[in-house]
């Protein structure tokens, strides 16, 4: 089938702004956008640029704004979209630095911010920690992130105010301070209880729907502000 | 105050005084009862009541009701301060990029906010005359 | 141009390259670097899988002995003994390492790590299959470079991200070695060309699978530094032995673990039968990758293949609870609903082998050190490399599963100690004006080709061609046709034009110079397969189809001479207490 | 515009709301305070509830209120019960559900009360 690509392309060395490429292929319904998009970039227009590596949506290269959403292009088929005209934008909230590539610096920050990283025993056991079932269960959805930055960019608070942490940020702080076996999710809930923390968070349930490994992130962003509230954690 | 920390020590230094969870709490224990106040204050003045019937008289004979002037006090200091709180979040949201934006209209919101308060709170205190009860 | 001076510079940021520079960092004097084409999260050792084998003995009774054995014997005899005992001990520690670092390992119902059987894996030299491979559901891999990633983090590791290398700084020294001096890269953000001068360089960059059409590898796999020290005279070692998953998705080659087998998965041919039976009988679906993928071509050589054209083969896990599917299995179960829409707890999985990873790679020693020689002294000073860019060797002829991660993080973190301790004993040795020449060259030549021939088309039709006549089955007659296809090939891509001549995010002119590297690493592949006849572990020639000890019981050393034409040298194997014997399972 | 589902526009509604909310309850007490000031005054500020546009936008407002309130509870049982989260979409269509009727009810009072020139 015919299908029509609308890119939005913008290179900062020769465009003033942005604006929309238009590209009618042939397609075929079991094609990943991102098969399409190389297919474009090969056969059509060398000059398009995006990334992208692994191509199953494991390494999160690829998050970009396809038909008004956010998604890893190479997690969704055109079969999926059910339409043959396709938009394609960059995610949003991060400054674009050529047609879908996004500076992910100000994403990362974010990220190093909340303590991403085990602490756990100053002298730990011998062999490993003991860790039930339970407790390995809780945190399993947020080990799963594998900060594609859909969730973050979906995000209302985050397109006006840059400020906020965001939802990826939170998941991986959450996938510490619930992990049994860490010592420093005090510290770490200190860093969320700010205005650039979780209270900024509105509920608007986009990086739920748009997290391409299908974490619950809001309701793991809930699990901290309860954490916060009720003290517990 | 707007807490920017991006990193541990930062947020330390500041967390301590953070009264953010502290607003959190109050926008939703406050809206709880608002959603109370409010849907039964627009019920019996508003909905039951034609708006344009409220002329002075009806509104000084409703003042001298102490019952009624407390709820109302609730309902204005709730009320304002659930609103204020709320512009802060989307006046924070909407100057992340712009302290002297932020700082001008957090100033301007918030004068109004405590204005318009006093300005109700002294129609609440001070005794309104009734015509034909306590004037001629 | 920038200049950076580091003491020692880790090029690769997945689970070799953090594991080297984690080590590196604890270990030097002085600053270390990270260079990485991606952000680090991008690495494809997040695509890793099944798990990390290690005789931990937390559900059987295990030793690392065993694991030894079964890791020599996997690679058909070729794998260095020295590598497999230090590995095989290794691992342990390493693993319990990992976990100490947070790394969040499914567990056991008495909270221990959970440990799952794989592929090769057996107690007892071979007498039935073994639980060793430690798992994180289904993204072990993911889960180690999440880990190392975060680690880096808080022992502040300095990372230049998005930096493509093009060129070491590699020169003679006094005494006829070579020395390492750094290397030169280019910042993909804004086209700019960095040198980074250091006393030791750790090169960690991953595979080369993008050389084939269905492959399980990242596009950013293009083997990049095997290409370029391979231009700069060093040899490869074992570049013939390429590894094929038996269960790739079908058509598209994205994996699915042997995990999926290791907890209980069956292959079944077009009939429904578990022909594994019949090529295994001992561990059946769990024999060696090798064993598989080649099994499974013969089921759709002889017609017993499934589907309407009979091209591929069922992976069947129908009989599995649900349950743990869902919890062990959560990331396939997903590749095969999004991609094929074939829901896996109800209908068996098409799948079909995929290019996987190379068993060859940069030779080094134990600690890493890289060889620009077939002695183990003749090595580059200050060179190192680790992870599936190096052959150490200790997958030999092929590689077992859970291998590969074990192999990061055993030999990645030697490798880092060695580097920190090189840069600790050694001064930094000065380097000359123009040590970016060649990367300048590279750049302007590419930016400027306005030749006719198309990136694309040279890469899909060397990705065809090296699938047709250089992936499981090989003979002289397809080998010798692939090498002049790859000399015609080769002879195009001097005429290649690209249209885009920005400086920032120029990935047109990356792929261009990708695909040079890419070519490079297929005449390795094939040069090296045609000049071993005989058949072993991964690399099975039709017409020579039995393993010839007295001939080929070492390891073979490609350098080039000039581009098409090459020079094999010969390693010997370090043997040990396992003699060699028939292979069989 | 980004394409989100309920919860984007939830969100978004609960924040006009709120906004035109406040601007109203600003207002308001301005003018019921102006009693303050004295009957005259009261009587010439009261005088802009008599204009049609005024009594539809309080329809509006009525409206807002309800709205804000309903799916104010929606986020109170998100925020304080793990359970919300799961049904906020439910929920949403609940607190949309019970503002409708606040606004039937405005409606049906008010119309007539417009209509008949009162």
């Amino acid at each position: 089938m015919q299908a029509t690509f609308k890119i939005q392309r913008y290179n900062p060395e020769k465009d003033k702004k942005p604006y929309w490429a238009e590209y009618t292929l042939e397609v075929d319904a079991k094609d990943r956008i991102l098969d399409i998009l190389h297919k474009i970039k090969w056969e059509m227009d060398g000059s398009l640029s995006f990334r992208r590596s692994c191509a199953h949506g494991i390494c999160g290269s690829d998050a970009m704004m396809i038909n008004g959403k956010n998604r890893l292009a190479c997690k969704v088929l055109m079969m999926d979209l059910g339409t043959t005209t396709v938009t394609v934008e960059a995610i949003r909230g991060l400054p674009v630095e050529k047609d879908l590539i996004v500076d992910m610096k100000p994403f990362f920050d974010s990220y190093e911010a909340v303590m991403p990283y085990f602490i756990g025993d100053a002298v730990p056991p011998a062999t490993e920690y003991i860790q039930s079932h339970a407790e390995e269960k809780i945190i399993d959805a947020s080990t799963k992130c594998i900060l594609c930055a859909c969730c973050t960019t979906s995000c209302p608070i985050f397109w006006v105010n840059g400020q906020y942490l965001g939802p990826a940020a939170i998941v991986q702080a959450h996938r510490f301070i619930f992990d049994s076996r860490d010592r420093a999710g005090a510290q770490r809930l200190e860093i969320l209880n700010q205005t650039t923390g979780v209270w900024r968070c509105r509920t608007a349930y986009n990086c739920t729907e748009a997290c391409p490994r299908d974490i619950p992130i809001t309701e793991i962003i809930g699990q901290v502000k309860r954490a916060l509230m009720y003290g517990t954690a | 105050m707007a807490i920017k920390a991006r990193s541990f020590k930062d947020a330390r230094s500041q967390a301590k005084s953070n009264p953010e969870l502290a607003w959190w709490v109050f926008m939703r224990l406050s809206g709880t009862a608002l959603v109370v106040l409010t849907l039964f204050h627009i019920f019996k003045n508003y909905i039951f009541v034609d708006e344009a019937s409220w002329d002075y008289e009806k509104i000084a004979s409703s003042y001298a009701d102490w019952w009624n002037k407390l709820y109302l006090l609730a309902l204005l200091g709730l009320g304002l301060m659930h609103g204020a709180n709320g512009m802060r979040y989307i006046i924070d949201d909407a100057t992340a990029k712009n302290r002297v934006a932020r700082f001008w209209a957090k100033a301007i919101v918030n004068t109004l906010i405590g204005a318009v308060f006093v300005f109700g709170i002294l129609a609440l205190v001070v005794k309104i005359p009734i015509p034909g009860v306590d004037t001629p | 141009m920038r200049a950076h001076k580091f003491d020692v510079i880790v090029v690769g940021a997945g689970g070799s390259g953090l594991m080297a520079a984690l080590y590196a960092t604890k270990n030097a004097q002085g600053s270390v670097a990270v260079i990485s084409k991606l952000y680090p999260t991008r690495s494809h050792t997040g695509a890793a899988q099944g798990g990390v084998g290690a005789a931990l003995g937390n559900v059987d009774e295990d030793s690392w002995e065993w694991h030894m054995f079964d890791t020599i014997k996997g690679g058909d005899y070729l794998t260095d003994q020295d590598a497999a005992e230090i590995f095989a001990k290794d691992v342990i520690d390493a693993v319990y390492e990992l976990e100490h670092m947070g790394l969040p390992f499914s567990r056991l119902p008495d909270g221990k790590i959970a440990q799952r059987r794989f592929g090769g894996h057996t107690r007892e030299f071979g007498k039935a299959p073994v639980h060793r491979a430690c798992y994180a559901a289904d993204r072990t891999g993911h889960m180690i470079l999440q880990t190392l990633y975060q680690n880096s983090i808080k022992e502040g590791v300095n990372f230049f991200n998005e930096f493509l290398v093009l060129d070491m700084i590699l020169e003679e020294d006094a005494d006829g070695g070579q020395v390492c001096k750094g290397v030169i890269a280019m910042d993909i953000a804004s086209g700019e060309l960095h040198t980074f001068h250091a006393k030791s360089v750790v090169l960690a960059t991953g595979g080369n699978g993008r050389m084939f059409k269905v492959t399980s590898n990242a596009h950013a796999l293009t083997g990049d530094l095997t290409a370029i020290a391979y231009r700069r005279g060093i040899p490869l070692e074992d570049m013939e032995f390429y590894q094929f998953h038996p269960t790739g998705l079908y058509k598209l080659g994205v994996l699915l673990t042997e995990g999926v087998r290791g907890e209980g998965g069956i292959l079944r041919n077009g009939a429904g039968e578990r022909f594994m039976e019949r090529y295994a009988p001992t561990i059946k679906d769990l024999a060696p990758r090798d064993i598989v993928s080649r099994s499974m071509y013969m089921e759709i050589r002889e017609g017993r293949g499934a589907g309407p054209n009979k091209d591929y083969i069922l992976l069947d896990i129908t009989h599995l609870d649900p349950k743990i599917i869902e919890e062990r299995l959560p990331d396939i179960a997903d590749f095969s609903r999004t991609y094929l829409r074939v829901e896996p707890t109800t209908e068996p999985v098409p799948v079909n082998p995929t290019a996987h990873y190379t068993m060859g790679g940069i030779p080094t020693t134990i600690d890493g050190e890289v060889l620009w020689g077939t002695q183990n002294n003749e090595i580059v000073h200050g060179l190192y490399a680790a992870g599936e860019v190096a052959c150490v060797s200790l997958h030999g002829a092929n590689r077992l599963g859970t291998n590969s991660l074990g192999d990061l993080i055993v030999f990645g973190r030697r490798a880092g100690v060695a580097a920190a301790k090189y840069a600790n004993e050694n001064a930094l040795l000065p380097i000359t004006d123009d040590v970016a020449r060649r990367a300048e060259d590279l750049i302007s030549r590419t930016r400027n080709a306005s030749g006719k021939e198309s990136v694309a088309k040279i890469r899909a039709e060397m990705q065809q061609s090296m699938q047709d006549n250089a992936s499981v089955f090989r003979t002289e007659e397809t080998l010798s046709a692939q090498v002049e296809i790859l000399r015609g090939l080769n002879e195009r891509y001097t005429q290649i034009g690209i249209s885009d001549r920005s400086e920032r995010f120029n990935t047109e002119m990356i792929e261009a110079i990708e695909l040079g590297f890419l070519l490079d690493n297929a005449e390795t592949l094939v040069h090296s397969a045609l000049n071993r006849r005989e058949s072993r572990g991964a690399h099975s020639r039709e017409d020579f189809t039995e393993r010839n000890d007295p001939d080929y019981l070492k390891h073979t050393m490609i350098y080039r001479k000039e581009i098409g034409h090459t020079e094999i040298k010969w390693r010997d194997v370090v043997l040990g207490k396992y003699e060699p014997k028939p292979r069989v399972y | 515009m980004y394409k989100g589902n309920e919860g984007q526009w939830a969100f978004f509604l609960h924040r006009l709301s709120g906004i035109a909310i406040l601007l109203y309850l600003i207002l308001h007490t301005v003018s019921i305070s102006s009693v303050l000031l004295g009957e005259s005054a009261y009587g010439a500020i009261h005088e802009i509830y008599k204009l049609l546009i005024f009594r539809l936008g309080l329809i509006a407002v009525a409206g807002a209120v309800a709205y804000h309130s309903f799916n104010g509870l929606r986020i109170v049982i998100m925020d304080f019960t793990g359970w919300g989260v799961k049904y906020q979409r439910q929920l949403w269509y609940a607190s949309l559900f019970f503002a409708g009727i606040v606004i039937v009810a405005a409606l049906a009072y008010n119309i007539p009360r417009i209509l008949g020139g009162e």
